[in-house]
Parts: structure tokens; C-alpha cells; sequence
């Protein structure tokens, strides 16, 4: 290909001994790999690199073949291994154990991809054994420059804090305590519930949201191993897995909890009345000192202190003249409370869509056009309407009812994904005003998903009542009427994709489905947490399928919709699954973190501190009295960029240093086959 | 220079969480590309000296492929965004030091985007196919022959020469 | 004639500030004088190559060797003295580095002669240019042929020693000879070969009083540029593009001190391959966007990168030390 | 046809190198002095920001970085259209005169002076500073290193290094010195100048106190009567840092005075192929070969020329110096290249007097010491006098201050002719009818170079020093027929 470049550096000989092992992987492998010639080759050129033993065989991962392995560290006493098979994301673990079993430490084994990266992507035999070739010799330069390594080991706080307290968070925490392990309950709002405690019933089987709610929450609130810091958030986290150190806000309730027996006389004196956007969706009402909700958990109010009368013109006091125990406060100011937990689990769920956006739906501009959640509001007993189904005005009850589907969701204007969630709520909502009104019911869709266990049969169940199913994607809805049968009616454009032509569909009422969001400061919380999030805001797991509520960040897991729209049958199952994941952690008492990670030569470091901000995992300390700068073994995630930014070449990278990696490009670019032979050398 | 026989080879830095994998998936589901690039695993982009990219070339790469998470999904939160500082300022001094700006290329593939790079690997081979052998030094070094062989046969003569323990 | 070990210092292509530096170790030259017979020292006194030619091969205990390889002719005196020498010493930045003459490698010699022969003042209706052989009315006459490219000393010979500095420090240079001199009476070992010696293994910040904090920088400051210089704070953190962060400790921080950049002359730290990239490494991680086109416009704030990371050390960089190779 | 190398160490040494043909009379025919190297700067600066000149400019020569360091500083401001605050201009002439005051220092002392001291035909091995000290007492040793030091320790304090200082930039400096550097420079500036008048004695008694030495300047060997240049001040008086370049005529006429700026209207260089050095001469005069008088534009850039080109010197007991210098030697101009030893005193009382002055200069210790530049970049040229000749720096740039074209016309170099014929000169007087007066030769010749202080750091990389020579005499086959060295 080309001449060598002089000799930059004397190569001083190696002595290790080396085996090479190049797998078939059936057909997989060999199919378009000359194996037997990459064998010979290795055994042959790299004779001189340190390769004593070159070896093929059908299936290295098999047991025989990993044997094989073994016997020839124990017989031939090699030093370092060269695996030829498939990606390491496979077997690395496979082949790195079987050379522990023989004695040698497992990172000073190496795999070398030649079925990803070569026999599947290759047709050219001659050119993908070729690249073989220079695959293996590449590993084999690297493996000489290994350095064995051990796993740190760290021990866990058995503490655990659970941020949010909807169901997600809930479920998890009783999980937790289930199993005798302290956890903090974080939650923003007065109340743990979180949306589902805002729902009238729950589909598909349509038992009410607060029946099997409330309890749970009320389980949550009594557990002497949880202790719940609702009116709270999280300002701070420091430290790592097994050992995090966090600082919560406790914001002032203006209410001595240790006196309030939660009568409620406060918010029944109360004189300031405001509309309750958060709980009630902006349907209902509730008052400046309140609890959201008749079964809140806890259940001491908190005075809302922008809308307090006397907070803000000084003068009212009312709740504190009639709370009979004096449990009012207005001296209270926030707390900050620090507390250490070995584990974190982030359940911080979803902000609904606002469909304002999808202007052409009119929501905010036509009066009777409904949020999904408004829509739960209106249909839930306890709330503002009683469970009566009627339009904005209050009194009317709607003769026609428009559902349109997601809205904002699998839409590349707003959200690409599916908010998984609307059709059955749809669903749900259509089931509702039948029983409720006898209204005609449509429902405007673009395609029924109805996938889990007793789902279709609701499906079948709401066609049979009669709600009428438009597929197409609804274009508009006016009150501009052009018949008059048009007229004082919302008029739903849509193409009809199944009759195949344009409709227009009056109705009285609109509700829209609307999509599953990320929070509004989910990138935030991510950053604080330090873990990463997909473009849209949802956490990004470990592994979407084989690790889904593990974060690439030790010791931070999720549950529910933080990671994406979910139902709640699927929220509780990731609460329990989150749930037993830290209780493993725990039970292990100290957990095992790869030792590929950063360290500082203090003697090179001249304190120039260009890496200090080169860490996203605070892993970097500065030692101002010694002017040096450190890495910290159990915070460094072994991303290895502040290795690469150290101008003094004061940082080292185990398990990816310089040296393995400068000397597997010259083993890629076989410059190691021009270099004199190591054993010549030794006798020489 | 117009080689019609050449083949470029490049080496590509991969990233352990998305582009090496993204390799993977592109192997699993048999998307076939040149089999000019060859790949070395780091744990980030942010791995990524530049002292790795000037070895390539200084070895003999005739271009190298550089691949990291896509901007706000790096699995070390913003470590690509590093990547990509060095990258720039590296090409600028390699463009000075003669080295065509199109023989390196720094890619985004998530894990999922197997298709995407195999397309982009062939891409870029087929452009530093088109640039030629790497013959970044000015004309004058091309008749330095006989100066460089003295050079280089004078010094492992001067190799010979006992020195001190 | 004297039993005293035999120390030669010589300059190929270079400015003779590294034989200032020597001299200016004051009455350490004594010491060299008293433990030393001075064999070969074209600057401090009369010496004969042919001398040197008739000596045996490693005859020559110390030699301190500096300047780069323009010519053939130093070439030819580098291979020369790697035969006659037991220790020989890359001395100094451009036996070391190529140094700042090294950065003509980025030129062609047509290049470099036309500048220097065909320049606004130059009068040259021939349009003539230096020849290595060149016929005069009386005969032939010969100067040195001029090599394509710079080389460092450790390019053409092998080398034991390395002191680097621009010029060498002269406190650093006493400190070496007194330690080849403890080694010569057994009372100090010699460092292992290969050793860079008179330096420090760390950077310039390591040496600079000046305050640092967390480094971001929005845009890059050429030094004219800046109202007023802060006497007390890390030069980078003001936007000046400083070397220091990468190149080796041991003149003391001198530019820093006078609140000039460093501009790199001692090289890179201990164990660091190449000098540029661990500058490419030091400004782009200190600056503070995410947005390619903000850093592409911070960037500019660097007009002459090659220069900027590259200005000591271009012929030893990875690159330019692989050209040869490409000769095709 | 014979040839004579006359070759420094050999030709594998690379220092300067004598090529000397015999007629077939066996006179000298003709004589080559080759300069066997170039670095390019011209070329490689070309790319680099302005500002970094100083810096990289510096290394084009280690014994007289200072000179390059001011030369490209004003270049560069000129480039800026801007001018230095005053306070800065002094920092920078403070420092070049503490230059000065170590190199013409170690000049006579070590260089020059021993062959006086000693006398010419003293044997090598006593011409020199050793030689000097054990004549005129060891104390006096002692000033001489001290003295060097002085010099060093003002351009460190000033120019942050001892070697390649790195503070001046375009506008002025990077920054300024306290009160207590002052107060130190102040102090030593006042003992350099009793050394300088002391040594002026030392030359005084030593050499115009004997009449052989006073014939061997005026002697004919040593004397060439070409135009001379140096820079002035607006009184006419010689100044190091700034002004305009005088030239005169063999006959001591100012033919020329002109800026920076015009330089190429009265300098050119003239190539030759055989040496990598070009021979500036007055254009103006013309490029007549390598010969002197009034036809020829060859003309001289030292000491001795700066005290021919100026009318005087700008502080009181260099003044009166001055006028001792012309009147001991029959006026101006001075001819004699021997005599460029005084002249060097002179400039070394001078340079002296003006430390002292600039170091109770009350801006010199102020914090302003720096213009921004404003306006747009193009073109520019700096010129100081360096030890060994006028230095000029000529920048182009484009509108980010990045180098275009780059043009240097360094110290040493100005005197090339001038050298080239002081070893004709001197190789004729002692080569006759193929007779080789070998000891001679080398002496006389050695004299002959010695008054330039030749410094080939600027122009190739060879320091001013002793000029240990090897003359080879080959027959017209080439084959060597005698080897006579200087040893």
C-alpha cells in the first residue's frame, strides 16, 4: 500500500505470547472469511509480534471452544488472547470469563470483529479476508499494549430515592419498603397521585382511577420505611452509584404538619377562590390555601402563597383564625434537606400536549372544543361537574361528541412518536358519554391500536354501542357554518380514508386526544441526574429492550412515561421492575464498575485545569492547595475525553490508552509486519 | 495522480454506544459497504485524541472516519460536542499541513442507524477513492528519494553505534 | 593527550543562541574546562574536523549537539560525531524539534529560493539560484546541497539525550553538566538513554505564578489586540492563545511571567507523541459552544493554526517525520 | 591554473569557506567567500501572524536576537499604522542599548581586542580573552564578565529571557517594569559606564600609545574606500533604535538619507551562484563587482560606518570620543577597518550613557505601555542598527495582519562585499609569484574579517569568533601540495 514511515520510536521487543483464535461461527464467519488462511497468516507474520499459538475452530463461543482457550493458557502459557468472532458486544464476556477461569486476567483479552464488521457486510472473499487479516493483527498490536486490569468495587447506602409520586413512583417505592429499605417519596405537588389520581376511570376495564388508587397512596403515606417530601424538589446531586448525596427543597407549606389533623376548616374559611389549573385542568376552583384533592396523601394543605390574600396586601389571616390546632405559619420558610441514598429512581412522568399549537382544532378559540384531560375532569364524580357530561356553559348536555385522535401525536409537526395511550382513552371517553348522555359518539382515527390484554374486546365493545369510527386525520374544526344543519355547531373536516372522500361532521362537543409529552424541564432534571435524553426529552435506557429502566448512568434508573408514552398497566410493571433492580443493587451491598476509567499522573498534571470542564460527571476535582487535578475512580464514567484533552498528557485512560490504541492503527495499517521481528531481537 | 487499481484504506474511530453498534446492526442485518474502512472501538468520541488521526495518516491511512452519537444523545451526555470542537481545529492544521480537508470526515450514527453508516462508509470511500493516494507533501518531496534513503539507512547504521547503558 | 574524557559541542543549522546559552553558564564553563578535554568546540576555540575524523569511534565521552538538518553537509557532521560519540545530545529546539526553521517544511525549496532570491530588493536579471556545484571562471566551486526538508538530529542519528528550551536555559544546562560530571566520578547514575534531560516532565503552568480557574473561552484574542493585559491571570483564560498547557516545563515560565505567550520552545511534556495535537486538544476543549458555526467562528480568533500548535516542533510533528514515506 | 582553499575547520564545517585561484604568475586570480546556508525565513514567515515576527525572527540569530526582536517590533507596527506610546519606545531602547553594551563588550574583549593587546603576530594560543586578562590583570576579567552579565540581566528584566526576549509587540510592549528594576538598571547603568570609559582608556594606552599598532591601522592592508551607511537621529546623531539611514560617499559626502520605508530605492542585493548569501550595494551606484571607490556601490554597515555616516553622537562623553576618533585619525571618512575597534568603544560609551539616561527617564517606569491598533493592516518596514549593520525588516500582510511577503536585510550581510575584498585584499598582499606567506596570510587575513565582526547567525548560523582556518594549497590537478593551519 505504501512505504513505512521511519522509525518514529524504537519498538522495544515484546515477549508476550500470544494466541490468536478465529472463529467460524458456523458458515457465518467462514462463509465469506478464508479462516484456515487468516489462521496461517497470523501464525506466520505475526509470529514475530508475540503470536505463538493460531488457532480456528466451528464455534469458539462453545464450550470446546472456549476450552480450547483455556488449555492453551494453562499448556502454552499465553499471556494474552486474540479472539477472531463476532462483535464483542456478544462474547466479550464469554471469552474474557473463560480466560479467568485459566488464570488470566480478562482484560488482557481481546476481540476482534470479523463477523459484524466483515463476514455479514463483505462479499468479496479475497477482500474480506484480507480484512481480517489486518482486523486480527490490529487486536493483536492492541492486546500486547493491555494491561491487566480489576473491577473497583464500591459499596451501596441502602437508601433509596424515589423522585415523583404518580403511580410509577408509588408502585416502586412500596416495592421498596415492601422489602424493608428506606426510601425518599419526592414529590412537586402538595400531593403524591400524580394523573392518574386525576382520572375517572381507567380502561379497559373501566374500574375507577381513585378506587384502586387511593389506597396505594394511602399505603405509601403510612409505611414507616417511606418518608414522603411532597411540596418538594430536588436542587442537588452529588456523588455516585452506592454512595449519592442528595439535597432536596422542601418549599414552605406555611402549615405545621405535626399539628394539622387535616379538618379542612382552613380551605372552607378561605376567602380567595382561584380556577385550579394543575388538578382540575382549569375546569375547577379551589382556594389559596387547599389540598388538591379530598384524598390527598398527605393530607395537609399548603397556602398557595402568589394567591395568598395575605401574603400579598399583608392583611386576611383568615385560615389561621379558624384552624382549630393553630397549625398555620406563615413565619415557615423553605428547607433544605440533605439525605444519602445508594440508588435513584426517576418516575417524573409527562406533561400532556397542549393542543393550542394545532390551532386548526380550535382548542382555546371554540369553547367546547376539550382537552383528554379536561374531558377525565368532566366525567369524574368528584369533579367539578360531578361526572356530568355537559359543555362549557355547564348546563348543556351534547347531542353530538367529536374524538379526534392523536392530536400532536405521530404528527412530524409536533411529536413523530405514538402516544400509545389515546386510543384506548378514546375509546374510553366514547364508552363514557354513551352511558352517560346517549350522545352520538365519533371518534376520528388514523389507527386503532389496541394491543394489550383485553383491549381489542373494549374495542369491540364500544362498536357495538354505536360509536361511529372515521379514519382519517381531521383537517378542522370550525364553527363557520356553510349548511344549516351547520349551524351553532362545531364542524369537524376530516377526509374519510375508508369511504375515500371529504366529510363534514357537526357536532356539539370536540375532545382531543391529545399526545404524551416530556416534561417541560425534563432536560434539566436529566443534567442534574446526569443522565442523557433523546432528542425529544425522553430518558434514554440502558437498552431499549434487554435493560429498559437502567440509564447509562450507575445506580439512576426509570420508570413510567419518563422514558416515553405508557399506559398504566406498563407504568406499574416498570415501577416494580425499577423497583427489583435496586433491590438487587442493594443486596449485592457493593457493586462491580469497569475499570475502564481515567487517571491523573500528578507529577505530569501542571494544573493548567483545561479538563476541568471536561467532565459531565463532576469526576474531576481540582486540588487548589496542591495545584493538581484528580479523577475519581467510582464518579468517572470511562468516556475517556478528558484523557484525549489533557495537553500534558498527564491523563491515562485504562482499558483504552494511548498505547493500545496508536499501536492497534499501526496493526490495522500492518506497519507491525515491517517492524523487526521481537524474538530475533530478545536473543540479539 | 490517477491510480485506476487504488483503493483507499481508512480507518474509522467508533463510538462504543452508538456507531460501533450501529457497525453491529449493520452486520446483523447484512447491509453490505467497502471493505476499505477499518474500525477501532472507543468508549466516546470524546476518546478521540487528535494525536490518533495524524498516527492513521502518518501510518498510511488515506483517510480516516470519524463517528460519534448524535448531538444531544451521546451516552456521556455532551462528549461528542468535544469531538466535534477538536475535529474542526484538527482539520484546519491538517488542511495547512497538505492533507485535502475531504480525507476526514466526522459522522453521526446512533446504535439504530446501521443503514445510515454503511452508506456513509461508502460515501466517503468513494471520495478518497476520487482524492487518490495521500500525496499531501508539496512536489518537492517527491524527488527527495535519495536524501530520505541516506536519511533513513544513516540512521539505523547510527542505531549500530554502542551507547551508553 | 589528556587521560580527561573527551566533550565536543557543535551547531549544525542554527542561530547560535544555544552557544550563548552555554556560555552564559558562567563559571560552570570552568567545570567543564577542569573534567573535560574540550576535543571539538568550533565556537569557543581552534579544532580540527580531521581530528575529530581521526579519533576512534565513541572516543568522544559528551557531545552537545544543536541545530537542525538543512544540508547535507550537517547531515554528514551529525553521523560523523553519532560515531565518534558515546553520549550524544540532541541539544537544544532545533536538534531536538526542527524548531522554528523547521516550519519551512511547510514549503518548497523552490519556494523558499524564490523568496530569497527573486525578493523586491534582490537584484537577479539572471534569475539565478544557488548551486551545490558551480562553475567559475577559475573552476568548480562547492557549497553544502540544501535538503528538501528540516530534520531533527534524532531523524538522522540515534540520540541518548535530549535538552530542549529555545535557547536551553542556561541554569538547566549547569545542572546536566554537573550530573554527567557526578556520573563520570560514580557519584550519580546517568538517566536512562532516550532521557529528556534539563526540563522539567510536567507543563508551563506547572512554573507560571499566573491565577487559573475553569477555562472557557468564547473567543480567541491576538495579544495586540488586548486593551490591557491582566498582569495576574492565566493568559488563555484572557483569550490569548498560550502554549503553555502543552509544552514542557523548565525555563520557568519566562514569556508568561512578562506577560507574553508561551509559544512552546521546550517542546512537549514526558511521554507525549505529538506536540501539536495536544494543542489541537488544548483550545478546542477550552472552547465554550456547541454550535459548529460558533466554533468555527471562535476558531478563526486562531489565524494560523499550523503555527500556532505546530511553531517549534513541525519537523519532529508525526506527519512530517512519516513524509519521507511518502516519496514515492 | 593552482588553487588555495582557505577553509574555516574544513568545508564539512559549514562556516565560512575561502576559495582562493592563482594566475598562472601564481598571483591571486581570484578569491570566493562562500556562505554554505539559508533557512528561508522569507519564506516560512509567510502564512504566520505579524505579531509572532518578533518571536520568530528572533531565531534567524542567537547572538543578536535583540536587533531582530526591534526590527521586526517596528515592521510591525508599521503594518498597524501604529505608533508606540513613548513609554514603551524607551523600554525597548533601554533594552537594545543593554544589548549593545554585551555585544560590543564581548567584542573587543574577547575578540577583537587580543590582537591588539597581544599584538598580531602574538602566537594564538595568548590572542585571547585569556591572553588579555593575564596582560592587563585578572581584575579586569572580572569587569569584563560582570559587564556582560550587566547587559544580559537588563535585557532580561525588559525582554523577559536573556536569549530571544519576547515582550516587544505591535503597539509596544507587553508590559512594563517596576521602580525596583529601574533603580537596579539605573545602578548598573552607571558602573557600565565607568567600564566603558575605562576600557576606552585601555585602548588609548595600549594601542594609539604605540606606533606600530597606530601604523598597522592606518596601514594600506586593511583599508577600503567604499560609500558607508548608518542610522541617524533628526541632530544627525548616530542612534541604534530609530531614525534615517545616512549614506556617504568614499569622500565622507551624504549622498542619501532616507526612511524605512524607501530602502529598496538606495539597497539592492546582487546573487552570485556560488554562495547562499546575496551582496547588497547602493543601487543608486550601481553593482560593479568587488571593488571599492566611488564607481563601485559596495558599501560598509559597522561601527566605523555609523561614526562616518553620522555627525556626531547623541550623548556628551561619546561625543567627545567622537571627535578624538576623527581628529587621531585625519577625519572623516575613516577608511581604516582597523579602526573599527575604537569606533565599537565609542558606540559602547554611547550605549552606556544612554542606559543611564533612559533609566532616570521619569515615563520609563509608566504602565502605558500599549496602543491597540485600529487600523487596517498592509505594509510595513522597521529598521534599527544592529551591532553589525542596519537591519531592515520589510512586512506585507492582509487585512487580518497575516504575512504575504516577508523581506529581510540583516547585519552582517550589508558587509559581505566589503569582507570579500578584505580577503583579496589580503590575500594578494601575501601571495606572490606562487609564493605562500602562509602565517601571514592567515593572520592578516583573521584581522582582515575580525574589525566586521562577523556574524553569520543573521546570515547563515556562524558566531563571530576566532577563525581557526586550514590552508590547502592544490596544484592545478587539484592535488594538494602543502597544508598549513592555524592552530
Amino acid at each position: 500500500m505504501t512505504s513505512a514511515p521511519i522509525k518514529l520510536f524504537d519498538e522495544p521487543p515484546t515477549d508476550e505470547r500470544i494466541g490468536v483464535y478465529v472463529c467460524h461461527c458456523g458458515s457465518n464467519i467462514a462463509g465469506t472469511v478464508d479462516v484456515a488462511e487468516v489462521r496461517d497468516w497470523a501464525s506466520q507474520r505475526l509470529a514475530a509480534r508475540g503470536v505463538v499459538v493460531s488457532r480456528d475452530y466451528k464455534f469458539m463461543c462453545s464450550s470446546l471452544g472456549q476450552e480450547l482457550i483455556e488449555r492453551d493458557i494453562k499448556e502454552k502459557g499465553l499471556t494474552r488472547v486474540v479472539v477472531a468472532a463476532c462483535s464483542p458486544h456478544l462474547h466479550e464476556a464469554t471469552f474474557r470469563g473463560a480466560c479467568k477461569r485459566a488464570g488470566l486476567n480478562p482484560y488482557l483479552c481481546e476481540l476482534a470483529s470479523i463477523r459484524e464488521h466483515v463476514s455479514w457486510v463483505h462479499t468479496d472473499k479475497s477482500a474480506a479476508t484480507d480484512k481480517a487479516k489486518a482486523v486480527v493483527s490490529g487486536a493483536v498490536e492492541r492486546v500486547v499494549k493491555s494491561t491487566a486490569l480489576e473491577p473497583l468495587h464500591v459499596p451501596i447506602h441502602p437508601a433509596t430515592l424515589v423522585v415523583g409520586g404518580g403511580i410509577a413512583g408509588i408502585q416502586a417505592a412500596l416495592e421498596i419498603a415492601d422489602a424493608g429499605f428506606k426510601v425518599y417519596l419526592v414529590e412537586r405537588e402538595p400531593s403524591i397521585g400524580g394523573h392518574m389520581s386525576q382520572f375517572d376511570k381507567t380502561f379497559p376495564t373501566l374500574d375507577c382511577a381513585a378506587c384502586i388508587l387511593t389506597p396505594r397512596m394511602v399505603q405509601a403515606g403510612a409505611d414507616p420505611d417511606i418518608e414522603l417530601l411532597t411540596w418538594s424538589e430536588v436542587v442537588d446531586v452529588k456523588g455516585y452509584v452506592g454512595n449519592f448525596v442528595v439535597t432536596i427543597k422542601k418549599k414552605a407549606r406555611y402549615v405545621v404538619t405535626e399539628l394539622c389533623t387535616g379538618c379542612g376548616v382552613c380551605e372552607q374559611k378561605c376567602p380567595k377562590k382561584l380556577v385550579d389549573d394543575v388538578y382540575e385542568a382549569g375546569l375547577g376552583y379551589r382556594k389559596a390555601v387547599y389540598t388538591p384533592f379530598p384524598q390527598a396523601v398527605p393530607k395537609y394543605p399548603v397556602i398557595d402563597r402568589p394567591n395568598c390574600t395575605y401574603f400579598q396586601k399583608g392583611t386576611c389571616r383568615v385560615c389561621e383564625k379558624f384552624c382549630p390546632p393553630n397549625a398555620i405559619d406563615f413565619t415557615q420558610t423553605d428547607e433544605y434537606q440533605t439525605v444519602e441514598v445508594g440508588n435513584i429512581i426517576l418516575a417524573t412522568g409527562y406533561d400532556l400536549f397542549d393542543p393550542r399549537r394545532v390551532t386548526q382544532y380550535g382548542y382555546g378559540r371554540l369553547a367546547n372544543v376539550f382537552t383528554s384531560l379536561e374531558f377525565e375532569r368532566l366525567t369524574n364524580a368528584a369533579g367539578p361537574t360531578n361526572g356530568s357530561i355537559v359543555m362549557r356553559d355547564g348546563k348543556t348536555v351534547p347531542k353530538t361528541v367529536g374524538i379526534i385522535h392523536c392530536v400532536g401525536s405521530r404528527d412530524r409537526n409536533y411529536n413523530n412518536y405514538c402516544s400509545a395511550i389515546c386510543c384506548m382513552q378514546s375509546l374510553k371517553f366514547a364508552h363514557l358519554v354513551k352511558e352517560r348522555t346517549g350522545a352520538q359518539v365519533y371518534n376520528f382515527y388514523i389507527d386503532m391500536r389496541t394491543t394489550a390484554k383485553a383491549y381489542d374486546e373494549f374495542y369491540q365493545r364500544v362498536l357495538e354501542e354505536g360509536t361511529l369510527f372515521v379514519r382519517g386525520r381531521v383537517a378542522e374544526v370550525t364553527d363557520a357554518a356553510r349548511e344549516e344543519n351547520e349551524e351553532g355547531k362545531l364542524v369537524i373536516q376530516v377526509e374519510d380514508t375508508l369511504a375515500g372522500r371529504q366529510r363534514r361532521i357537526p357536532v356539539d362537543m370536540v375532545v382531543l386526544s391529545a399526545a404524551l409529552e416530556p416534561r417541560r424541564d425534563a432536560k434539566d432534571v436529566a443534567k442534574l441526574f446526569g443522565i442523557s435524553c433523546s432528542a425529544d426529552g425522553w430518558y434514554t435506557e440502558k437498552h431499549p429492550k434487554l435493560d429498559p429502566v437502567a440509564t447509562m448512568t450507575e445506580g439512576i434508573y426509570v420508570a413510567g412515561c419518563v422514558t416515553g408514552p405508557k399506559d398504566i398497566p406498563n407504568t406499574v410493571t416498570q415501577g416494580a421492575a425499577a423497583a427489583a433492580r435496586v433491590l438487587g443493587k442493594i443486596q449485592q451491598r457493593e457493586i462491580e464498575i469497569e475499570p475502564v476509567r481515567a487517571t491523573v499522573d500528578q507529577t505530569k498534571c501542571s494544573g493548567c485545569r483545561i479538563c476541568n470542564n471536561m467532565c459531565p460527571f463532576n469526576a474531576i476535582i481540582f486540588h487548589e492547595d496542591r495545584m493538581v487535578t484528580e479523577v475519581i475512580p467510582a464518579l468517572c464514567q470511562g468516556c475517556g475525553t478528558c484523557v484525549a484533552a489533557c495537553p500534558a498528557g498527564a491523563i491515562s485512560g485504562s482499558g483504552f490508552s494511548n498505547e493500545q490504541i496508536m499501536s492497534q492503527i499501526e496493526g490495522l495499517l500492518l506497519l507491525n509486519l515491517e517492524k523487526q521481528p521481537a524474538r530475533e531481537a530478545v536473543m540479539a | 495522480m490517477s491510480d485506476q487499481h487504488f483503493e483507499p484504506v481508512i480507518i474509522g474511530f467508533t463510538c462504543n454506544w452508538c456507531s460501533y453498534r450501529a457497525a453491529d446492526l449493520a452486520g446483523t442485518a447484512r447491509v453490505k459497504y467497502a471493505p476499505n474502512v477499518r474500525l477501532i472501538r472507543l468508549m466516546c468520541s470524546g476518546r478521540l485524541d487528535p494525536t490518533f488521526v495524524i498516527k492513521a495518516f502518518a501510518s498510511g491511512a488515506d483517510g480516516v472516519l470519524i463517528t460519534g452519537c448524535h448531538p444531544g444523545e451521546c451516552h456521556y451526555i455532551e462528549q461528542n460536542y468535544k469531538a466535534m470542537r477538536r475535529y474542526l481545529l484538527l482539520r484546519r492544521v491538517l488542511t495547512q499541513m497538505g492533507i485535502e480537508p475531504e480525507r476526514i470526515k466526522l459522522v453521526w450514527a446512533s446504535a439504530a442507524e446501521g443503514v445510515k453508516l454503511a452508506g456513509e462508509i461508502n460515501a466517503f470511500v468513494d471520495d478518497v477513492r476520487a482524492l487518490g493516494p495521500l500525496h499531501w507533501m508539496h512536489e518537492s518531496a517527491l524527488h527527495q528519494e535519495d536524501e530520505l534513503h541516506t536519511t533513513h539507512s544513516h540512521a539505523s547504521e547510527a542505531m549500530a553505534v554502542e551507547v551508553p547503558a | 593527550m589528556t587521560s580527561k574524557p573527551k566533550f565536543a559541542m557543535y551547531w549544525a543549522s542554527s542561530c547560535g543562541g544555544c552557544e550563548i546559552a552555554v556560555l552564559n553558564i558562567g563559571e560552570k564553563i570552568l567545570d567543564v574546562d577542569a573534567n573535560f578535554d574540550v576535543v571539538f568546540w568550533p565556537v569557543a576555540m581552534d579544532a580540527k574536523y580531521k581530528d575529530v575524523e581521526a579519533l576512534e569511534d565513541g572516543a568522544i565521552t559528551l557531545t552537545l549537539f544543536n541545530g537542525g538538518m538543512r544540508t547535507d553537509e550537517n547531515a554528514d557532521m551529525a553521523r560523523l560525531l553519532r560515531r565518534k560519540s558515546k553520549i550524544l545530545v540532541s541539544f537544544g529546539s532545533c536538534a531536538c524539534e526542527g524548531c522554528i526553521p523547521g516550519l519551512a517544511n511547510l514549503s518548497s525549496v523552490k519556494d523558499i529560493f524564490d523568496a530569497a532570491y527573486a525578493s523586491v530588493s534582490t537584484d537577479n536579471p539572471n534569475n539565478l539560484r544557488p548551486r551545490s556545484d558551480c562553475a567559475v571562471p577559475e573552476g568548480q566551486i562547492h557549497i553544502p546541497v540544501f535538503s528538501q526538508l528540516v530534520r531533527t538530529l534524532d531523524q538522522v542519528v540515534a540520540v541518548d539525550y535530549y535538552i530542549p528550551g529555545c535557547p536551553p536555559e542556561s541554569h538547566q544546562i549547569a545542572a546536566v553538566i554537573d550530573v554527567v560530571i557526578k556520573a563520570l566520578h560514580g557519584e550519580a547514575e546517568l538517566p536512562p538513554a532516550g532521557a529528556t534531560i534539563g526540563a522539567g516532565v510536567s507543563t508551563c503552568c506547572d512554573e507560571c505564578p499566573r491565577a487559573r480557574n475553569v477555562k472557557t473561552i468564547k473567543a480567541f484574542v491576538r495579544i495586540q489586540d488586548v486593551e490591557k493585559i491582566d498582569p495576574s491571570l492565566c493568559l488563555l483564560e484572557q483569550g490569548i492563545p498560550c502554549n503553555g498547557p502543552a509544552t514542557r516545563s523548565g525555563c520557568g515560565a519566562l514569556c508568561p511571567k512578562v506577560s507574553a505567550q508561551c509559544i512552546g520552545c521546550y517542546g512537549p511534556a514526558e511521554g507525549v507523541i505529538d506536540f501539536g495535537a495536544r494543542l489541537i486538544s488544548a483550545y478546542a476543549s477550552v472552547i465554550d459552544s456547541n454550535d459548529p458555526a460558533e466554533i468555527e467562528r471562535i476558531l478563526d480568533g486562531i489565524p494560523d493554526p499550523v503555527g500556532q500548535v505546530y511553531r517549534f516542533n513541525l519537523a519532529k510533528s508525526l506527519l512530517q517525520a512519516a513524509r519521507p514515506a511518502w516519496a514515492k | 591554473m593552482r588553487r588555495i582553499t582557505i577553509d574555516p575547520i574544513t568545508r564539512l564545517e559549514g562556516h565560512g569557506k575561502i576559495e582562493i585561484f592563482l594566475d598562472e604568475e601564481g598571483n591571486v586570480a581570484n578569491t570566493y567567500f562562500q556562505i554554505p546556508e539559508l533557512r528561508g525565513f522569507e519564506r516560512f514567515c509567510v502564512g504566520r501572524p505579524v505579531e509572532e515576527m518578533p518571536l520568530l525572527t528572533n531565531r534567524i540569530c542567537g547572538v543578536c536576537p535583540e536587533a531582530h526582536h526591534m526590527a521586526a517590533a517596528k515592521a510591525a507596527d508599521a503594518v498597524y499604522h501604529v505608533d508606540p506610546p513613548r513609554p514603551a519606545k524607551l523600554l525597548r531602547q533601554l533594552l537594545y542599548s543593554g544589548f549593545y553594551f554585551t555585544d560590543h563588550t564581548t567584542h573587543f574583549y574577547a575578540l577583537g581586542g587580543p590582537d591588539f593587546v597581544m599584538g598580531p603576530d602574538a602566537p594564538v594560543a595568548e590572542r585571547n580573552i585569556l591572553g588579555v586578562i593575564h596582560k592587563v590583570g585578572l581584575e579586569i576579567g572580572g569587569k569584563v564578565i560582570q559587564a556582560r552579565k550587566y547587559g544580559h540581566h537588563i535585557v532580561e528584566m525588559i525582554g523577559g529571557r536573556k536569549v530571544h526576549p519576547c515582550t516587544a509587540i505591535p503597539g509596544g510592549m507587553t508590559q512594563g517594569i517596576t521602580e525596583e528594576q529601574r533603580q537596579e538598571i539605573e545602578t548598573m547603568g552607571r558602573w557600565g559606564l565607568e567600564f566603558a570609559q575605562f576600557s576606552l582608556k585601555l585602548f588609548n594606552d595600549i594601542v594609539l600609545g604605540n606606533q606600530a599598532y597606530v601604523d598597522l591601522v592606518l596601514g594600506d592592508i586593511f583599508t577600503h574606500k567604499t560609500y558607508y551607511i548608518g542610522t541617524v537621529d533628526e541632530n544627525n546623531k548616530v542612534n541604534f533604535y530609530d531614525g534615517k539611514v545616512s549614506v556617504v560617499d568614499p569622500d565622507g559626502v551624504r549622498v542619501g538619507y532616507y526612511g524605512p520605508s524607501d530602502y529598496t530605492e538606495w539597497i539592492a542585493e546582487h546573487v552570485e551562484p556560488w554562495t547562499y548569501l546575496k551582496f547588497p550595494y547602493l543601487k543608486k551606484v550601481g553593482w560593479k563587482g568587488f571593488v571599492d571607490g566611488k564607481d563601485s556601490g559596495v558599501y560598509c554597515a559597522t561601527p566605523l560606518s555609523r561614526l562616518n555616516a553620522a555627525d556626531g553622537m547623541a550623548t556628551p562623553r561619546a561625543q567627545e570620543e567622537y571627535e578624538r576618533f576623527f581628529t587621531t585619525l585625519g577625519g572623516k571618512p575613516v577608511h581604516q577597518r582597523l579602526a573599527t575597534h575604537w569606533a565599537r568603544l565609542v558606540e559602547l560609551l554611547y550605549a552606556a550613557e544612554r542606559i543611564v539616561e533612559l533609566a532616570t527617564d521619569p515615563d520609563i517606569t509608566s504602565p502605558n505601555v500599549h496602543t491597540v491598533p485600529t487600523q487596517k493592516p498592509t505594509e510595513g518596514v522597521g529598521i534599527v542598527e544592529a551591532p553589525r549593520g542596519t537591519l531592515t525588516h520589510h512586512y506585507w500582510t492582509d487585512e487580518r495582519g497575516i504575512l504575504t511577503k516577508v523581506n529581510l536585510i540583516v547585519g552582517t550581510t550589508n558587509n559581505y562585499a566589503p569582507m570579500s575584498m578584505s580577503i583579496k585584499k589580503a590575500a594578494q598582499a601575501f601571495i606572490k609569484q606562487g609564493v605562500v606567506v602562509t602565517e601571514g596570510i592567515l593572520n592578516r587575513v583573521e584581522m582582515a574579517f575580525r574589525p566586521y565582526d562577523p556574524c553569520f547567525g543573521c546570515a547563515t548560523h556562524s558566531l563571530p569568533g576566532t577563525m581557526p582556518m586550514v590552508l590547502t594549497i592544490r596544484d592545478a590537478a587539484g592535488a594538494v601540495v602543502d597544508v598549513v593551519r592555524r592552530d
